[in-house]
């Protein structure tokens, strides 16, 4: 057991997998020597040198692209897309290949592979490096979307990600990079698709994914002081979406609140509510209320852009006006 | 390198399973018995032919909308494709594919595909796995004058140039991209004027021309297997079949098509020709392999027929590896 | 007034506004000479000529950042995208580029452009040529979500389309454009952002899109027979969303039945379904209940893929159980 | 074509303006009073003035990430830059863009660009206005040798190329794309490699030499402004600043940057040599100009300090046209 930074936790699980498995590869731009430019994979191609952890040039079509072909004739690769923005040049090979692959070709191919990506705001990086675009990729069947929001979960759903015969989109709040954890200096697995009850209560079910766990943490402990005992799920990922977890704890506290960085309008907290406003609507004592990101674009302004993400205040207020 | 007298038989062979192959879908897809969106390899055969016949089946292939060919070449079974056409059970795809996606991964076939310029991504990541695992298998990407604009094609061969990763990039320049003349969707004449903005060799061949296509063939992949990286081969040909099955065709003449069907043009006939030039086989012999030809397809269709549709169940089946 | 095809009312809108406005132009892959894959477009180049009506190579994402860069600089483009399961290859320009453009750039630019493209399951197209992904554009805040289900809807709503000062996506069912209604000859616009009721009733409210509304009807006609009187709501578009109109129909009826042919899962039917279930709980009688299709790819089979497609039969299911 | 003395001095002093704006820039984020990722354009100037300066507002820009010496060159004002770099409501964008996204269409400022490769495309939309609108303005693509690989960038001059659009694709070819040279990015060493793919002049010049800059684009531009359609023209030049203000630079030697910093590859000193040799200005002038910008930096941050952060309310506002 360490405590750990998120990032580091990353970085130890890729290594972990480098060192087990000669299949295993890394690639995107600036992954090798220079480490990421958010330091993510730093040391790793020092260790495992330039076949294993590759800089590619920037064309992400081609690099998404050369994953999933060389996933599906037998290497487990591992691609980074800088941010989760980019992917409008890239989707393509990730929608239409990777994710339909297997059902296309009548069950007789497996896409072993893992793209991994930063998302969310809070750096002042503006409109086309801030964005949360979980829902995108839910939406696919095919492929999977995981989104730790501890280094221990990030670690366990990691190894698991690499291990996973279908592609998995890992998503890392670029916040969260800095955060620290403990970890178990051993590798592990988490499940993908078990949700995590992050914290125990009876009065509020509050589903958060991401950064906003954290946030959730931090409100929910402010609310006890109140004498709102809040239950807070974090499904660590999104798809398969653990909805048996979301569900019981629902049926024990009757109410939901699902809070998520993303722009809320048609997001991933969409899914969630409407799943649990039908499969729990009699167990419901007040409508399941989402708070999201407004219908804009991130600005760069910090101002802006706090008032732009969810935070501690107004999950507060989201909590009481439902109890 | 020549091929030997019984490889250019079998190329033959190759060349008249895709004719008759894509003649019967022709029939049957007009008649109602396959449906979808069909694309016809009709007078290109040379190409998939020439260069499938220089490989093993541990190379791969990336293919396109317009894959029959490039499947059926590359050894893929002309009964599990026309099955999947009748989108049966049995087909390659369990009757979940069709057309544009069959694919055969122990065969090296890496799928029909129906995006343009879906293939030549994937073609770079199989060259990867060639290369990494110190093989020295190839790639072969077929794409089309019309996809030798995309983005993609341009990234795929960046990225194969500088990782100098075994693939061949086949541009199966026939002149259109779907109804588009290619004058009308590049200035260049030859796409092999885009080789050296990658530092890799350009190739142009007479696409209808089998021994041409199979002698580039043969020195592209030898450079390939030899880690020398990439080579840019372009076969120029024409596409005698509509875009697709139901294409009125308002952009040519009937005198054009007849044009490329005569014995001057037609790869067939062209390969026909030399065959009996070169005494490797008469006329009789042709008669016999298409009679044979004839009888693998009428099995293949009776196999197709015969065989039952998915059932409902299987709807939810294979999105994921379990 | 006359009878024509969903197809044809599209042709008529393209051709009026083509003639109202010199700064309008078409643009996309075999448009011009060959009238469109589908043909939508036909006879709009011989009329109009090769510099309004243009082929274009196949290279989508120069296409659509072709016409936002136009629109930005003062024309008003109309770009095809040939089938919507295309946009992977040139999303970046329509979600980073257009959709962000006036916001990023402090209010100071518009773009007034569209992206006309083909939708849907039903003609044995497969996974690369069928999908409904009208939920990837409704997150994407920016930019305006349009989907007709009637001729007359089509070029009402185009033509608003075409005038709108935003990037508008217009969706297609590519199964409807043979559909017959009754148009009038006169240009006319439907202001984008109105639901409009396509069947009044009081015992369900039933939100259905694109090829739905059809199948709706159809179920409904066949429901009232049972004694339940369907009320139906065609939101028309998804972004903006009508909610009042879905509101208050639901406030009338209390029961909710939410109809799309996309994948179910984190789809445009959870927004809707989320946002009734939260602004209307206390008028609920039932859960809302959404029916859209399963988790996967669309097959090739037409068997399989008519399993696929939600039909008249699962309405009525659907909507019988919550009566 | 040479540029008349008074050009002459102009060029100078949006060098000199540049310069000083970046240099501003990297004290005013090292210090935190910006924020954000910041691309500084310190040892790029002769690029962005060469061609600018012989446009006409009228004509058109797409930039990038590295922007601020585009903007610039463009007739961007500082004040308003410097503004929206302190997120400011005065700023460009009052406050919601920042770095990459500032623009300012009267002026032809297509925008900075946060998607590598995203403002091609937008280039040849822009070019597309310019020729259906019967006018000569032409637009440049500023974009760098990263940037070429992407596959936006090759569908962009395939688009401009096919209908002549008067584009001038400029490759700011300084070696390396974010940490990565460009020998590990692409096999070829001059970008325009590439121009004969798309059947378009490709001309390479010294980027560090403003008067070559300025001629080969007048050039360029000229040809476009005929109609007779895109350049590819690729200028040679060294990123002086690390990638982004806060990179360690691990990836050379400072020894490296010092030799770009010398006389004989500097372009501000290059320019100033030929100024004196040319007795257009004296080492006087300089300074003189240089205290004027130094004046124009220091009232840009007074304006941009002074200025006040925009309201909250104003989040949801200019999302949509109304
Ligand atoms: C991304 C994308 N854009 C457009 C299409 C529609 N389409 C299918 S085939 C085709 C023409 C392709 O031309 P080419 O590459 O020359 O191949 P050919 O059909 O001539 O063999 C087009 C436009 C598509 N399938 N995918
Ligand atoms: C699509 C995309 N991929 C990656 C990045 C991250 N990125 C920003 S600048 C840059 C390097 C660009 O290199 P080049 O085009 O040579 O321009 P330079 O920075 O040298 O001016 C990268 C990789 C991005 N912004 N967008
Ligand atoms: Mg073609
Ligand atoms: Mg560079």
């Amino acid at each position: 057991m360490s405590t750990m930074t998120l990032s580091a936790a990353i970085n130890d699980a890729l290594k972990l997998e480098l060192e087990r498995d000669p299949k295993v590869l890394l690639l995107g731009v600036d992954v090798g020597f220079y480490g990421g430019v958010m330091g993510v994979t730093a040391g790793l191609q020092a260790q495992f040198g330039k076949k294993r952890v590759r800089d590619t040039p920037i064309t992400e079509s081609a690099v998404i692209g050369a994953a999933v072909g060389a996933a599906v004739t037998g290497l487990r690769p591992v691609a980074e897309l800088m941010f989760v923005d980019f992917i409008g040049v890239a989707l393509d090979q990730l929608f239409n290949q990777a994710a339909k692959m297997k059902y296309m070709f009548g069950g007789k191919a497996k896409v072993p592979m893992v793209m991994r990506t930063c998302y969310g705001a809070g750096m002042g990086a503006a409109a086309q490096h801030s964005q949360s675009l979980e829902a995108l990729f839910m939406h696919i069947p095919g492929i999977k979307v995981v989104m730790p929001s501890t280094p221990y979960d990030a670690k366990g759903l990691l190894i698991s990600a690499i291990r996973d015969d279908n592609p998995v989109v890992f998503l890392e709040h670029k916040m969260l990079y800095f955060s620290n954890g403990e970890v178990p200096d051993e590798s592990y697995t988490i499940p993908i698709g078990n949700a995590d009850v992050k914290r125990e209560g009876k009065d509020l079910t509050l589903v958060a994914t991401g950064q906003m766990v954290g946030f959730a943490l931090n409100a929910a402990a402010k609310l006890s002081e109140e004498g709102i005992d809040v239950e807070i799920v974090d499904p660590r990922s999104l798809s398969p979406l653990d909805e048996d977890t979301i569900l019981e704890s629902v049926r024990k506290t009757h109410r939901l609140v699902v809070v998520t960085e993303e722009v809320q309008f048609a997001g991933s907290g969409a899914e969630i509510a409407a799943m649990v406003g039908e499969k729990a609507f009699d167990h419901l004592d007040a409508p399941v209320t989402r708070l999201g990101a407004p219908f804009c674009p991130i600005p760069f302004s910090s101002k802006l852009e706090s008032e732009f993400i969810p935070n501690e205040e107004k999950i507060i207020k989201t909590v009481k006006s439902i109890m | 390198m020549n091929p030997t007298n019984e490889k250019m038989v079998e190329m033959y062979t190759t060349m008249v399973t895709i004719r008759k192959f894509e003649e019967k879908i022709y029939e049957l897809t007009a008649t109602g018995s396959i449906s979808g969106f069909v694309h016809l390899y009709l007078g290109e055969e040379a190409i998939a032919t020439g260069v499938c016949s220089t490989l093993r089946v541990a190379d791969y292939i990336s293919s396109t909308h317009r894959g029959h060919g490039h499947l059926i070449a590359k050894g893929g079974k002309t009964n599990l494709m026309m099955a999947e056409l009748f989108a049966k059970s049995t087909g390659y795809c369990r009757g979940k594919g069709g057309s544009m996606h069959i694919a055969d991964l122990d065969l090296g076939i890496l799928g029909a595909n129906g995006i343009v310029g879906g293939g030549p991504p994937l073609a770079t990541g199989a060259a990867l796995t060639a290369q990494y695992t110190d093989t020295d298998n190839v790639v072969i990407c077929f794409f089309g004058d019309g996809a030798s604009n995309q983005g993609t094609t341009h990234e795929a061969m960046n990225l194969a140039s500088i990782w100098k990763l075994p693939v061949v990039f086949v541009a199966e320049n026939n002149g259109v991209a779907e109804f588009t003349p290619q004058s009308d969707h590049q200035c260049i004449q030859s796409i092999t004027e885009r080789a050296a903005g990658y530092d890799i060799p350009g190739i142009s061949v007479d696409g209808n021309d089998v021994m041409a296509v199979f002698e580039a063939a043969t020195e592209a992949i030898a450079h390939a297997r030899q880690g020398k990286g990439p080579t840019l081969l372009e076969c120029r040909t024409y596409r005698i079949a509509g875009h697709f099955v139901g294409d009125p065709e308002p952009y040519r003449s009937a005198d054009d098509v007849k044009a490329w069907k005569a014995a001057d043009k037609d790869p067939i006939l062209r390969f026909e020709k030399i065959l009996l030039e070169k005494r490797i086989c008469s006329q009789a012999d042709f008669d016999t392999i298409k009679q044979s030809v004839d009888t693998e397809m009428d099995e293949a269709v009776k196999f197709a027929q015969d065989s039952p549709e998915p059932d409902v169940s299987e709807l939810l089946a294979d999105v994921y590896t379990v």
